[in-house]
């Protein structure tokens, strides 16, 4: 599944491309974490509580900062386990300075689940799921962005 | 295919079990039927930490009426629904719905609170009762509430039930003279959970028009919704064919279905249609006081 | 025994089986138990296509109750890859498999890795702690996508993913289009769907010091047994198949990467390993029917006759090449169904995806090959302006013509096409039918008439007419073996060569013993369930390819023949009596009443089976000079033309099967308008099993695969998501039919006996799985002549038969 | 965490410990080693597991060993009466009404709930309660002519009830 979308930080493009590639920050920010663990400066690991009703368990997601392109570009990748199942995600941000010095933050997130959850978990849900990860995830984002300045 | 590990308590009471939901917050689920959470749990895609089992708490057990309304204890099976005289009677929608539920044996031990709490877009009793007056009843730590169904509904599989709360009853209000109602659902084969449903209850005035209707639509949408336009078009009318056909029309544009396997967004509106449009056929004809077996298509 | 004086050939003798099923006492796999018995789990691929950058066994290994983890690396240390079989003997390029995947996966449910511990719920714990890591590939789900010469490989080694290409051709198919009045041209298609018993794999295996002993559900245990010898180098193997929950040709092949993985497993533990498949597994990974796209053009003459016909075939094979041509060899099977064309041409591909391998399924490629040819008929009949029954009158090989051979070799001994035609229309009340349909009413009412084989007997040669240079041929034609025994008490027990999976094998085979020997069934066993060791068997050693009835048959009326020559000789000697005038009879041997009338012989008149056993066994001293001990004997059966030398001439032309039932299917069906759902209001079947030992017993074999082929028809089967996911891993998503949606089939039987086999039986199994989809089809497309419909893909979904009155609308 | 349990299995009560993952299906077949009882899918489609609990027909693969304490069990074993196959289990031997024998002993079971509720169901009833159970081999027509013919016969009138009686079962 993918999206995209955009949206605009009053912050400058260093300090935005600076949260954007440093774990401990973005970590904080995705959705229903237990638990994180830095392994360094590219390198995390969240324990997030993720899903609906009965159909609901921690998944272990191994994330990667990757691709930086300071300050106008990077990705993180991440591969999760729980549920039975697989998750793969790739979110990239690229950045650009807005007229009045905002930075303009488009992103792109793709996510594919492999395993039981794809074929057992009710379809249509997972991408209800999928979305409304990525977009706490966004919303995280830029409220923490928005917090700092 | 074992579930991973849990711990599992029994409550002999209501408040019992809500004091174990406070103790073990979102680690628990509660475990009535079962008939959705085992087989999940089998597969390891769902894994509570603790189940409890309030099956063993009496007060919870079988249906009664209550003044104009049938009360159904958190309990209460789909077969009890389906062996009920009383429901046969006055409710023949609930009677649709717990003949087109699943199977025998699933009958037998899932409940109708159960399917209720887990909000399956595709299940048969929240699209059901939600063309009736239905209440549904939770008890938590600061005692219990009750709540119309179309509240206690907010999305796929989400609730208003919170992480400390179970619900104890259903009360589904029973119509007056005059009236009756129908469930269709269309599934792939028999046992299935819907491809489309519908549920129907219509009140005939003296004049054989449509003095009050109530349309709900199961499975295509993220959660059951009523199609509130095509009850406004058959509303206070007598009922044609061709308003009829209007109404199907109405509803596969309220409709908004997510493609699955069980069929395409076009497929999935189109029998909504349909089915509404049957389910109205059945309820009239039973408000007539005709007999109308269920609708098996 | 001649075929006259059968007692309890063709009567329906009570079920030998039924009594332990219907208690709870059948002894499947998953029931035996072994002490210090561990459990094992099978680690399967989330993903349809990746590489396995590392499998660690680390941590489970040392998880609670944990005695053993193997990785691919260990499968690649400790084994020798699998040799192509016969089933991939289109393979050009050698590609080593093994029993898990190695370096890569390629569909989703691949094996991976396998634990085991004490219990089933810590080995199922254990498998979240092998860590795996894969880097995703793209996954390949169409075969146009495959084929596209940019397409990611899903092997390397082979440079393409259209893995094989061939043809067979027989006549002169340029000169029948040539002189052809018109070609009419269709592109059909079937899904891919399975057999899926309801006993999925099970293997359980016991390395004992002598030797190793697996007790495996298997069909085919040739395959396992040579797996297991193959790839751990031990020959000290024995398989033992106990009662067995259903094959259908769904535990053929794959099965031996399980039997395998839980012997290695076994060997590395010392220690009783059992392992059991839960559903989701066997719907992802053991095996699927092949997705087949036909472009078919037919030349025709303005009167019906089809003169020729040219195919190009498509066969998705999934993810694995030792299964690469199986589809497409079994269609030589059937390459012109009842129809007396002399011109044909079959151009086959097989194209790899990130989907289950291919494997055997109920019919294998014969249901495709009827498919295309009774849609073909309806297709002239419409494009002529013909009625379609008419049509295929017109091209059916005729009573006069039999024995039959067809144009690819395939002799068919004998049949009455146009007797079966006539049955079916008119129980079906064909005329009154389509009359009905002319008066018109708002109902979608459609009827459907469709003809079909249903071969017979494996011949393993047939693979040559495509491959001539292949080397893995295990002896051309078939043979095999059976025991028959009178015991000491009387009593009589048999082995037969292959194992069953609930044809009533058992019940079968001793209505042939009860007669040949005079002694009721009900005193006649089976020795037990199938073992290696113990059992007699051949090359057709299979309960899959229609076997049973040509070479079980034969081999254990052969073998009963041989006890009774025994018994008449030790009869004749101890009554004093000349041979001749013996006869015998519920279980004693006397003197025919009509061959001794001035018999005045002295001493008793009469012997039993409990006599001559006694003697037979423990009194030498009666027995006459020169008579083996025992009243036992052993036969193996050949079919007269399962001849051994037997290879493909240079044209390719083979005898692929031996015998060849028929039936006609007529189904009656109504489409709801508003929901696109087929109801099957009438299904009737004029079947040709030849003799039929067992009435019931072939009626129940109609019913079952009547049914699986109309639930294919509509709906059943398996889908993928774009990714390669399967979306179908419980039996309600794929859609298999219950109660509810089968009908009420109706059976008629026009028995021609065949002139090739013992007592003049056919084939009588999987039959009515091939012509069914097609019945339906052919229905659905004429209840949907309204919307000028043209039924070409199946399955007949309510979705699908919804979009075909909207498109045409 | 195990927990005691008292289950009385086709008349015979059984006390031990079971852990609470355990299906029920798990337990009569490998703690009583009760193998009649099959498991042929993973989440409560097939019915082959199918059982009485205090006589009402349920899958045991979709119920907790634990939640059966203190209720009576019957299994496919447990059918026979006074050392004789129950009228179900003879109709569908005499009726050829089965072939591999694996789907057979949740047919069965349905089949025997069935009639208990309804002595003589019409093809339809039979049709659309044995939905519930699958089979792959016999295309159901000569299960449902079994049941019929229990059904149909009047020297079976007396097999109404739910549970055999205690100490009419011989597992």
């Amino acid at each position: 599944m993918h999206l995209e979308g955009h949206f605009t930080v009053n912050a400058s493009i260093d300090t935005v491309y600076a949260f954007l590639t440093d774990p401990a920050r973005v970590s904080r920010h995705m959705p229903d974490v237990r638990d994180v663990i830095i392994q360094d400066a590219d390198r995390f690991t969240v324990t997030a509580r993720v899903g609906v009703s009965h159909i609901k368990g921690d998944v272990v997601m191994k994330l990667e900062i990757r691709d930086r392109r300071p300050p106008v570009s990077t990705t993180v990748v991440g591969r999760g386990a729980g549920l039975a199942s697989v998750v793969d995600m790739v979110t990239s941000f690229n950045l650009e300075v807005g007229q009045g010095g905002e930075t303009l933050v488009h992103w792109r997130g793709d996510v594919t689940i492999s395993g039981k959850l794809a074929a057992f978990g009710p379809q249509g849900l997972l991408d209800r799921i999928a979305r409304k990860n990525i977009d706490t995830f966004i919303d995280g984002i830029r409220s923490g962005l928005s917090a700092r300045t | 295919m074992f579930p991973a590990d849990f711990d599992y308590v029994v409550p002999r009471s209501v408040d019992e079990a809500v004091a174990m939901l406070v103790h073990y917050g979102d680690d628990a689920k509660v475990l009535a039927g079962g008939q959705s959470l085992i087989p999940m749990m089998k597969l390891r895609i769902a894994s509570p930490r603790v189940l409890i089992d309030v099956n063993g708490i009496a007060e919870l057990a079988g249906l009664r009426r209550d003044g104009d309304r049938l009360v159904l204890g958190a309990l209460c099976r789909h077969a009890d629904v389906a062996a009920s005289p009383l429901v046969r009677e006055h409710l023949p929608l609930m009677h649709d719905a717990a003949q087109l539920t699943a199977d025998v044996q699933v009958r037998n031990r899932g409940t109708v609170a159960g399917s209720l709490a887990h909000a399956d877009p595709a299940g048969d009793w929240p699209a059901a009762l939600l063309a009736l007056d239905t209440h549904v009843t939770v008890a938590g730590p600061d005692g219990t509430r009750t709540v119309p169904l179309a509240a206690f509904l907010v999305d796929a599989y989400t609730t208003q039930l919170g992480a400390n709360e179970l619900i104890t009853q259903v009360a589904v209000g029973i119509p007056p003279g005059r009236t009756g109602g129908a469930y269709a659902k269309f599934e792939r084969r028999a046992g299935d959970f819907a491809v489309a449903s519908a549920g129907v209850q219509v009140t005939l005035d003296e004049a054989g028009r449509c003095a009050a209707v109530a349309i709900s639509c199961g499975a295509v949408a993220p959660s059951p919704f009523r199609a509130r336009a095509a009850e406004a078009m058959l509303a206070g009318q007598a009922l044609s064919e061709d308003l009829l056909a209007q109404a199907e029309h109405a509803v596969r544009d309220e409709a908004s279905p997510f493609a699955d396997t069980r069929g395409s967004v076009e497929y999935k509106r189109h029998l909504a249609g349909v089915l509404v449009r049957r389910a109205c056929v059945a309820a009239l004809a039973r408000a007539r006081g005709e007999r109308v077996d269920t609708l098996h298509l | 025994m001649t075929r006259s004086d059968s007692r309890y050939v063709g009567a329906s003798v009570r079920s030998k089986e039924a009594p332990r099923h219907v208690t709870g006492r059948g002894r499947f796999v998953d029931d035996l138990v072994l002490p210090r018995m561990l459990h094992a789990f099978v680690l399967r691929s989330p993903y349809a296509h990746a590489r396995i950058v590392s499998a660690n066994a680390g941590r489970a290994a040392h998880a609670t109750g944990v005695y053993g983890v193997i990785t691919p690396d260990d499968v690649v240390r400790l084994t020798t890859p699998f040799k192509p079989g016969r089933y991939a003997a289109g393979l050009r390029v050698p590609v080593p498999e093994y029993a898990t995947a190695v370096g890569k996966v390629r569909y989703v449910g691949e094996p991976v890795a396998m634990v085991a511990a004490s219990s089933r719920p810590e080995a199922e714990d254990a498998l979240e702690l092998i860590d795996v890591e894969y880097e995703p590939l793209p996954a390949i789900v169409t075969t146009e996508a495959a084929a596209a010469p940019d397409a990611t490989l899903i092997y390397d080694e082979l440079g393409t993913n259209v893995a094989w290409q061939g043809h067979v051709s027989f006549g002169d198919v340029d000169a029948a289009f040539a002189r052809a009045d018109r070609v009419v041209s269709a592109n059909l298609g079937i899904h891919r769907y399975s057999s899926t018993p309801l006993e999925p794999f099970a293997c359980l295996v016991d390395p004992t010091p002598e030797r190793l002993t697996l007790y495996c559900n298997c069909q085919n245990p040739e395959v396992v047994y040579e797996a297991i010898t193959e790839a751990l180098g031990i020959d000290g193997v024995r398989v033992a198949v106990p009662d067995v929950g259903g094959g259908f040709g769904q535990k053929i092949h794959l099965i031996r990467k399980y039997a395998v993985l839980t012997a290695l497993m076994a060997v590395q533990t010392g220690r009783p390993v059992k392992w059991i498949e839960d559903r989701s597994e066997h719907m992802m990974a053991a095996g699927h029917s092949c997705d087949q796209e036909f472009d078919v053009e037919a030349a025709v003459r303005n009167d019906g006759e089809v003169l020729g016909l040219r195919i190009a075939d498509t066969d998705d094979v999934g993810g694995s090449v030792s299964t690469l041509t199986i589809h497409f060899t079994n269609k030589l099977n059937n390459l012109f169904n009842t129809y007396r064309v002399q011109n044909l041409r079959l151009e086959g591909r097989s194209v790899l995806t990130n989907k289950c391998p291919v494997v055997p399924n109920r019919g294998i490629g014969k249901p495709g090959m009827c498919f295309i040819w009774e849609r073909m008929m309806d297709a002239v009949a419409q494009e002529l302006g013909l009625d379609p029954i008419a049509v295929r009158r017109r091209n059916l090989v005729t009573q006069d013509q039999f024995p039959y051979t067809t144009p690819n070799g395939n002799i068919i001994g004998s049949g009455d096409y146009q007797g079966l035609l006539d049955r079916a229309l008119k129980n079906i009340g064909y005329e009154d039918i389509r009359a009905q349909q002319k008066t018109g009413n708002d109902r979608l009412i459609g009827i459907g008439v469709v003809i079909g084989l249903e071969p017979g007997g494996r011949n393993a040669a047939r693979d040559m007419a495509i491959f001539p240079k292949s080397k893995q041929m295990p002896g051309a034609g078939g043979v095999e073996g059976a025991t028959v025994k009178i015991e000491k008490n009387g009593s009589v027990v048999f082995t037969l060569g292959a194992p069953s999976c609930g044809q009533s094998h058992e019940t079968t085979a001793a209505q042939i013993v009860a007669d040949v020997l005079g002694i009721p069934p009900d005193r006649i066993s089976a020795s037990g369930g199938w073992d290696s060791s113990l059992s007699p068997w051949g090359v057709s050693c299979a309960n899959s390819g229609n076997n049973f009835h040509l070479y079980d048959i034969g081999a254990v009326h052969g073998a009963a023949m041989r006890v009774r020559e025994k018994v008449l000789t030790l009869a004749a000697h101890l009554l004093k009596v000349d041979r001749s005038a013996l006869d015998l009879r519920d279980g004693i041997v006397g003197r025919v009443p009509s061959a001794a009338p001035n018999s005045s012989a002295d001493g008793p008149a009469t012997i039993t089976f409990a006599e001559l056993g006694k003697i037979a066994y423990a009194n030498q001293a009666l027995l006459p000079e020169g008579f083996e001990g025992g009243l036992e004997a052993t036969y193996y059966h050949s079919h007269p033309h399962a001849d051994p030398g037997m290879l493909p001439d240079e044209t390719g032309r083979v005898r692929a099967q031996y015998t060849f039932g028929s039936a006609a299917h007529a189904a009656l069906v109504e489409v709801d308008p508003g929901t696109g759902r087929v109801k099957v209001l009438r299904y009737v079947i004029v079947s040709d099993n030849g003799t039929m030992i067992n009435p019931s017993v072939v009626d129940g074999q109609i019913y079952g695969s009547a049914a699986h082929g109309i639930s294919v028809a509509l709906g059943e089967g398996f889908v993928y998501g774009d990714d390669g996911q399967l979306l179908t891993l419980t039996l309600l998503d794929y859609g298999k039919s219950t109660t509810l949606e089968t009908p009420r089939i109706e059976i008629e039987h026009h028995p021609v006996p065949d002139p090739y086999t013992t007592l003049g039986q056919k084939a009588a199994g999987e039959g009515a799985a091939i012509p069914s989809p097609a019945a339906i089809a052919s229905a659905v497309e004429n209840a949907l002549s309204p919307f000028g419909a043209r039924v070409r893909r199946l399955p007949l979904t309510p979705e699908r038969v919804w979009n075909l009155m909207h498109v045409s609308r | 965490m195990t927990h005691s349990v008292r289950i009385t299995v086709n008349g015979e009560a059984y006390e031990g410990d079971v852990e609470p993952r355990a299906l029920l299906v798990q337990f009569l077949r490998e703690q009583l080693g009760l193998t009649g009882t099959h498991v042929g899918c993973v989440v409560g489609e097939c019915g082959a597991c199918s059982v009485l609990v205090d006589g009402v027909l349920v899958k045991s693969c979709l119920m907790l060993a634990v939640q059966a304490n203190g209720r009576e069990v019957t299994t496919i074993e447990g059918l026979r009466r006074g050392g004789r196959p129950h009228p179900v289990q003879e109709a569908f031997v005499n009726g050829f009404a089965l072939q591999c024998g694996f789907c057979t002993p949740g047919f069965v079971m349905a089949a025997h709930a069935l009639l208990a509720r309804n002595p003589n169901p019409t093809e339809e009833e039979i049709r659309r309660d044995l939905s519930s159970n699958l089979c792959m081999c016999t295309g159901y027509v000569q299960i449902v002519e079994a049941v019929k013919s229990v059904g149909s016969d009047p020297g079976t009138g007396r097999h109404r009830g739910q549970t055999p009686e205690r100490g009419d079962s011989t597992p």
